[in-house]
């Protein structure tokens, strides 16, 4: 099927389960983003699975009205990857946290990155535990004072996005809970994408971790904090759209327009589809206070993907050795007559 | 040699030499040498001509630990045990009779299986002192007189095979490799085997490389004359054919009947088969052997580590295909967490445990059935799972398209509890006919009216498998307790404890599918033994030949555990002595006692290795 | 309001009015309201306060489930239950003879608990048409005449409180939220308990925060005299103190307990205490609060799952401090491969599982004993593990010394079994006295001579504890099974069998350092009613009931689940009926009937809730 | 202690068990390597600590005469990360495979890199499950046929020091079996290093995948397909020693001495210490055929190692609140006297 028979719309992917976030949460905005893009999306409600595992952000599929799966703790990509292989035709979504992606499901996190099998995983990072009620997670700042850690938190955070690109994930991007028409348009590119979708969101935990993005996407600020980058387009920002990133000595550097002989034609320009690589993870690593923020597409390439080389290879081997055929397969080929 | 059918002489008829032919009922041989020399090879080789000849064969493998041990060194060992017989055999035989040892190492890792007076054929050759060192013998047991309570055929096997491929295009080192052909064909003429078989495969296996197909031939028949014409022997054997029920027979393992049984389950299913997997040992060749079949809808996957495994598997049942992940004791661990989501999503899944020496590591390549507990109780909350216990290598095909059917009718993971000594324990088996196998039908729910996702079959109480995709069935499964009929979240307390019992009732009915249980002897009387799994051959046979002493031992073989069978109760209450014989310290024994009540007591051996028909006899004697 | 003890009317002293005070022996309370609306603590001053002034109390939350709900909604209601009385008791109450609800939804959720003509005291401001949607309420309660079979006392406590707090300086939000201290202050006066204790609280916990604290004090007060002035109520009640034991008591929860025993055990030991978790409901608090004693040579570890938190915690033990990993059901599924590495290299370890509703994830803050199973065969292989089941909050202090003595003179994992139950449950504490506590000492092995791993302690078989750094005695241990004494690898079958059986044996000596079971009751008779974990209060008072009702019913408690005491086979057998009562389908029943060949019953309850005294009296008598 | 007392040689680090690994594996040098650097490091042999998980590589703390502990399978960085943060005086090391470390283990993995644990990482790439007899790995290459891909292989294999850098590990270094030397120089910074060493070393499996590594490391050719990092110097390979590299828009490119203008003071001079990370992920990027393969440390960073924050918040909190009373400790702050 390529396109519902009657338009949808936002309301028929609303869910009848009362939604359950504490009021002032963002799963909020981003629950309201994915059910008004779904129907835009041209697939079929019955074609969309919505597949998590546990964590605040993982009750996501409860309120969908769509296929869902609320599966166990970190352990959504491998679910989402049995069901995308043997159903290819579906739209597969994972919804995971920063502790569920990150702390136990890390290593299904980045095997389903280098697998590149077509689904879209979305990242609710809130840096924190929210469902346990407050432990520091992967992505907290170091000394963070958690329930768990009093006297400040000792490991160094992970970075979701240098960890999808180290693992080759062949679309990865960032946006956040509170700017709806930016990350509908990330997600829409994620779901066009062919191939793994990787998207981090910035989510603000208003019980556990309030303000943890407060000084990056608050409006009066973002455009300071904030380097949203387009396609083809050079990565200014700046509240007065002044400031610019140019690489020097294999480095990003903030520049500002207008200063020391700079001008728009020194600015680096974006490059999501033919990317460099080495310029991904100079994007990817860069980080408040140092620089803005980076949102937006970093990188989307292209590789054949899991499934179809799956589908491939059956289509393949069947064609070579013909349809299977199962009195010769169990006859084996040495067999003896008893009389 | 002992053996128990009468022997009669006669002059050989396919030798002209006057070598007299003595008539024996049943052999049991072990081929031993070091991982390098072939013996699993020529096992199955003198396996395979002694099925098509018409025996009743059983094998059964003794690997090596898994890493490869230095050439002669003692943990290198690798071992091949064939019972062939012309009567009827249950078991790959308690005691060699015959061990054929390649090296020292051989010699001395197999000599304390061996019956007294049996016979052992060396290779002399390969007693050398650098040999005799790495197998600690401080003299040559050859010399010292220490096997004066054996029958020793000494055979400088490496000399003899040199010389005899001396004028091949061969290197040293390729001719060497030929040996166990060399050997084998001795074997072929000391037990009055035709080598046709033996000298068709080796002409598919080698082929378009005529060198090594005629080495190897060579080799065979060069050892084969040597048997014949080397006066080293004064006597050699017949096994006549045993009688068998007609029809086409194969080898099979278990290993190889699981991977059959489910590609057949599948296709009768009308059904993609998904396998996903993480290498374990000794359940690695299920996958190995599903990814060949990729032509027949199976669908193999290789995950990062047993948690995805299943986790995929359950991830492709959710998605309408026949779900099913295979692993061995440690990997079943780990897939814990997940059985307990799919009981309660109540998607069908099908868990292979090819179940090996534990605890923890353990003995990976050795045999044990001490994941019975694990089986039924290795869960978080009450989550019951239906499990089931093939009892023989090809029992393991039956079991597994049983395994899927109970899964998709019921809606429940089921686990197979195979074993090491299933899994690479060979048997010939009657292949059954495409036709005669039960077809299941599975039918996903595609009416959007009145659509309600835990609404359960009367019957069976299964709830309905409504395939991602399928219009207007949109809906939500997940970990957390369910809502009767709904299947929404809930934290009801009454409706809490209604699914408890909704899941573990819907196992509880697997049993109306069970077949009445078959009693090996008598329907009462003194004892009865109970088993499960690999032991079926060994306790059989035990029971057998203790009615044929006198003794008044009936058998039963459990191969539903989960639900039991619903006739176990009052057959364990037709007999005076429960006696449940298993390899481990009790598991069926506790299980059996908890529910029936009987004072049944336990034959327990947990050595790593199968329970042997004689230790029964010896355990059941001294209890009764 | 019914209640046990016989009632006598007096005039209040406290109060000039003559509003009777009746005397009670015992009362059950349930403040129940919205997550906002402060319940826990409002009901943790109503249980510091009684227990100050000498009642014997007990508690049980019973928190929504764990993602916050819409304020209102009803499964955003949070519930707190407080029993006190002048007699020794021993649950948090079965029935509530005064629910105080804060909203629509609050009342909607736990009416079905209360006693029938029980009293409600009822917010009434928080009735309004948008709050009773949320609860789904279609009429008022308040008006409709459903609440005719109670008496209700309405009182607009939101209004109320606004009013008395209105010269304050806080916004109105603030306001609102003291009026938990208002509904407090009118249960205190209604229970005739001082507010001294209530006061001082405030104090401390708003220090510095002079506006906060003036408000919250005047709220109290407020309610206190609204209660006392109004007219609504034309008794008020006194619970006489208890005659407990003479000491110093405390309040403590089951979480707590564990943690300050890990605490005591590894301070009596000489060690620092490793504790290595991943977040979990109900377990995350153990974590909490061992992660402030970092002065007391605590190392807390939060990994990155529950498989890393138990092998940081084997890798801390093997390098000489106490390990100890804690967890729920789900996790304790994911530990059990690392479980049994710890069998096997044979090193000390303390697992704690505070079980919560299953299976999957089931229900997270609801209580069970389902992992009873789990703890005794979750493993692969032949794997027993030492488990503990403390019986009551405070227990809880003395099983966790006790399981790290074990595991460090056993050399043996050992798992606690708590439950949400216990874990968040409170009650009185006589503190013990730190040298009363039982000293023990650890020896790790430094002396190089003759050393060989796997050497025995001839009297509990465990092997040494040599700590890494320690000059000659560098060994390797591992997963792989090993060899009697050198502890090198080895696939020999009848070493196997003996490690497996020194394993066992190992464990069965534990026995020899169980107290004899304390039979609640006669020594025999008709009933013996038994137990474990959290359900100690509610057996043995209905034990006790039953006998003072004329039954023979008596009762043991088992506080070490493996081994089982070596009396309970004995003591068993006096009785003519066994019943086993559990918070599951039967799991400690079908050990006993399976080890003692006893008939033993079942009293099961799977609802995510505690058993109540009535609910097993009932199911006695049914069974008598 | 700082020394040992009396010298001690290669055999003190020999343990009485026989080596049990096929004859010609790869493992056998690298073993030989480290017993004999080990007794050169002045670390007293009883405070030394091999955990293993479980491959013929984990097989390794069996051999050396100091503590060791052959774990379970992929779980080695936990069991050590126990054991060095309760004895930090101690020397741990890790000793994994491809699928032991990247396949069950990736999530402990990349744990242990990013807490910066001070221990040493071993990895022993043959670029196949070695002990199960020949599954492919996540090293190994696509299209591989092994026994459980009769057709080949699918997925896209893992750059292990990719993933070391994006979790931030602090060291990273690679080496391989047939090169004593310099696998013992690596290894000697490895353990020099404070904070956590990952160190890849290419091991060829005669067995299973044998010559994995033969078009790199082969005497004959190794200096042209190998690049051999060394701090400070330019980046020079090749027979003649007349091939470098040099970035250019932003990407590694091959260039030769002398021609087009080139010379070597045009090619990059690695950076071992004050590295650019910008430039290490390129290095760890670089692959044949297109590039040489680097070996060699890529990466040695300093920040404090998790047992040293562990350790220092114990005694911060410690003096803050002084050595706590266990009396008190179970008092609390609430209690009361019944008479
Ligand atoms: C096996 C297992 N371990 C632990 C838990 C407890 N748990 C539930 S969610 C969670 C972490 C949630 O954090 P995150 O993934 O960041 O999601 P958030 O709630 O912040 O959206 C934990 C530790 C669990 N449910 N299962
Ligand atoms: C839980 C568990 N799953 C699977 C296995 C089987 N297994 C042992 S080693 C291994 C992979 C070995 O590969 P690698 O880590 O590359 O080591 P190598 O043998 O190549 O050195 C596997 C799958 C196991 N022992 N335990
Ligand atoms: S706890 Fe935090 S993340 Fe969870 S629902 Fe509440 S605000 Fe959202
Ligand atoms: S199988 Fe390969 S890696 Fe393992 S010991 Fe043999 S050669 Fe080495
Ligand atoms: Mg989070
Ligand atoms: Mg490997």
């Amino acid at each position: 099927m390529s396109a519902a028979e009657v338009a949808l719309t936002k309301q028929d992917f609303v869910s009848d389960q009362e939604v359950r976030w504490c009021p002032g949460c963002g799963d909020y905005a981003i629950l309201a983003a994915v059910q008004k893009l779904a129907p835009t999306l041209g697939v079929p409600r019955e074609n969309f699975a919505f597949i998590s595992g546990i964590g605040c952000s993982s009750r996501f599929p409860y309120y969908m009205n769509t296929y869902g799966f609320h599966s166990i703790h970190g352990r959504a990509p491998s679910v989402a990857t049995g069901l995308k292989v043997s159903r290819p035709e579906l739209s597969v979504w994972v919804v995971t946290g920063d502790g569920d992606a990150l702390s136990i499901g890390g290593n299904h996190f980045l095997h389903a990155m280098r697998r590149n099998v077509d689904i879209n995983v979305l990242l609710f990072n809130n840096r924190i535990y929210g469902l346990t009620k407050g432990q520091y997670s992967p992505t907290s700042e170091v000394g963070k004072k958690t329930k768990s850690t009093p006297f400040g938190s000792l490991d160094y955070p992970i970075n979701a996005l240098t960890l999808a690109l180290a693992s080759e994930a062949t679309f990865i991007a960032r946006s956040y809970d509170i700017n709806t028409p930016h990350l509908t348009e990330v997600l829409k590119k994620a779901h066009a994408h062919k191939g793994v979708s990787f998207v981090e969101i910035y989510q603000n935990c208003n019980i556990f971790n309030d303000g943890a993005f407060k000084h990056l996407t608050e409006r009066t600020i973002r455009d300071d904090k904030i380097l949203s980058l387009e396609h083809g387009k050079p990565m200014i920002f700046g509240a007065d759209m002044n400031k610019g990133i140019v690489i020097r000595d294999h480095r990003p550097e903030v520049v500002t327009i207008g200063e020391n002989g700079i001008t728009e034609k020194d600015i680096l320009v974006h490059d999501e589809v033919g990317g460099n690589p080495n310029i991904t993870y100079m994007l990817t690593e860069m980080d408040h206070p140092k620089f803005p923020v980076p949102v937006g597409v970093f990188r989307m390439t292209q590789k054949p993907t899991y499934e179809e080389l799956f589908e491939k290879q059956i289509q393949t081997v069947t064609e070579l050795k013909g349809k299977g055929n199962l009195e010769k397969l169990i006859h084996g080929s040495d067999t003896w007559e008893v009389k | 040699m002992s053996n128990t059918g009468a022997t009669t002489e006669q002059t050989s008829q396919t030798t002209a030499k006057p070598i007299p032919l003595e008539q024996l009922e049943q052999v049991t041989i072990r081929f031993a040498g070091d991982s390098g020399d072939g013996m699993q090879l020529t096992g199955t080789q003198f396996t395979n001509t002694s099925a098509v000849i018409g025996n009743d064969v059983a094998t059964f493998p003794d690997f090596p630990a898994e890493i490869r041990a230095p050439a002669g060194s003692l943990p290198g060992v690798s071992g091949f045990q064939i019972h062939f017989s012309s009567k009827d055999i249950r078991t790959a035989g308690d005691t060699p009779n015959v061990l054929v040892a390649m090296n020292p190492a051989a010699l001395k890792v197999h000599l304390r299986d061996l019956e007294k007076g049996g016979m052992i054929i060396v290779n002399s050759s390969a007693f050398t002192s650098t040999n005799l060192k790495k197998a600690s013998y401080e003299t040559n047991p050859l010399e010292d007189g220490s096997l004066k309570s054996y029958r020793v055929f000494d055979v400088p096997l490496t000399k003899l095979n040199e010389e005899a491929l001396k004028d091949t295009t061969l290197s040293k080192k390729e001719i060497d490799r030929c040996k166990n052909f060399f050997a084998l064909g001795i074997m072929y003429w000391l037990y009055d085997r035709p080598m046709e078989h033996t000298i068709k495969w080796i002409e598919n296996k080698f082929k378009g490389k005529t060198d090594l197909i005629e080495a190897n031939q060579k080799a065979l028949k060069a050892g084969y004359y040597f048997g014949e014409t080397s006066e080293i022997f004064t006597t050699h054997y017949h096994v006549d054919q045993a009688q068998l029920p007609q029809g086409k027979y194969r080898q099979v393992t278990g290993n190889r009947a699981i991977a059959l049984g489910l590609v057949a389950g599948a296709q009768l299913a009308g059904k993609p088969l998904f396998y996903g997997s993480y290498p374990i040992t000794p359940a690695s060749d299920i996958l190995h052997e599903l990814s060949g079949y990729k032509n027949f809808d199976v669908r193999t996957f290789q995950a990062e580590d047993e948690i995805a495994a299943i986790g995929v598997s359950l991830g492709a049942s959710f998605g309408g295909h026949l779900g099913v992940t295979g692993t061995s004791g440690p990997g079943v661990a780990l897939k814990a967490e997940f059985i307990g989501l799919a009981v309660m999503t109540e998607l069908p899944l099908v868990i292979v445990n090819v179940m090996r020496a534990g605890p923890s590591t353990g003995m990976p390549t050795k045999t044990e059935q001490t994941d019975l507990f694990q089986a039924l109780y290795g869960r978080n909350g009450e989550c019951p799972m239906v499990v089931l216990a093939p009892s023989t290598p090809s029992d393991c095909f039956t079991m597994s398209i049983e395994a899927l059917r109970i899964a998709t009718k019921y809606m429940v993971p089921v686990m197979i509890l195979s074993d090491n000594t299933l899994a690479n324990g060979a048997e010939p088996w009657k292949i059954p006919s495409v036709d005669e196998l039960p077809k299941f039908e599975i039918k996903h729910l595609v009416d959007a009216n009145n659509f309600l996702p835990y609404q359960r079959n009367e019957k069976t109480l299964a709830r309905s498998w409504v395939v991602p995709g399928t219009k207007g069935l949109e809906h939500r499964i997940g970990g957390i307790e369910k809502q009767d009929l709904t299947g929404n979240v809930s934290y009801d307390p009454q409706n809490h404890e209604k699914m408890i019992h909704l899941r573990a009732e819907k196992v509880a009915r697997v049993a109306n599918e069970i077949a009445p249980l078959e009693i090996y002897g008598p329907k009462n009387g003194d004892t009865l033994l109970v088993g499960w799994g690999s032991t079926f051959g060994a306790i059989t046979s035990a029971a057998e030949q203790l009615r044929e002493e006198g003794m008044s031992v009936s058998n039963v073989h459990i191969r539903h555990l989960n639900p039991l069978p619903s006739d176990l109760g009052s057959i364990l209450s037709s007999f005076k002595r429960v006696i449940v014989a298993e390899c481990n310290t009790g598991q069926l024994l506790q299980v059996i006692r908890g529910k029936y009540l009987v004072d049944a007591k336990g034959i327990n051996k947990i050595q790593g290795q199968p329970l042997k028909i004689s230790e029964i006899k010896t355990k059941v004697k001294e209890m009764s």
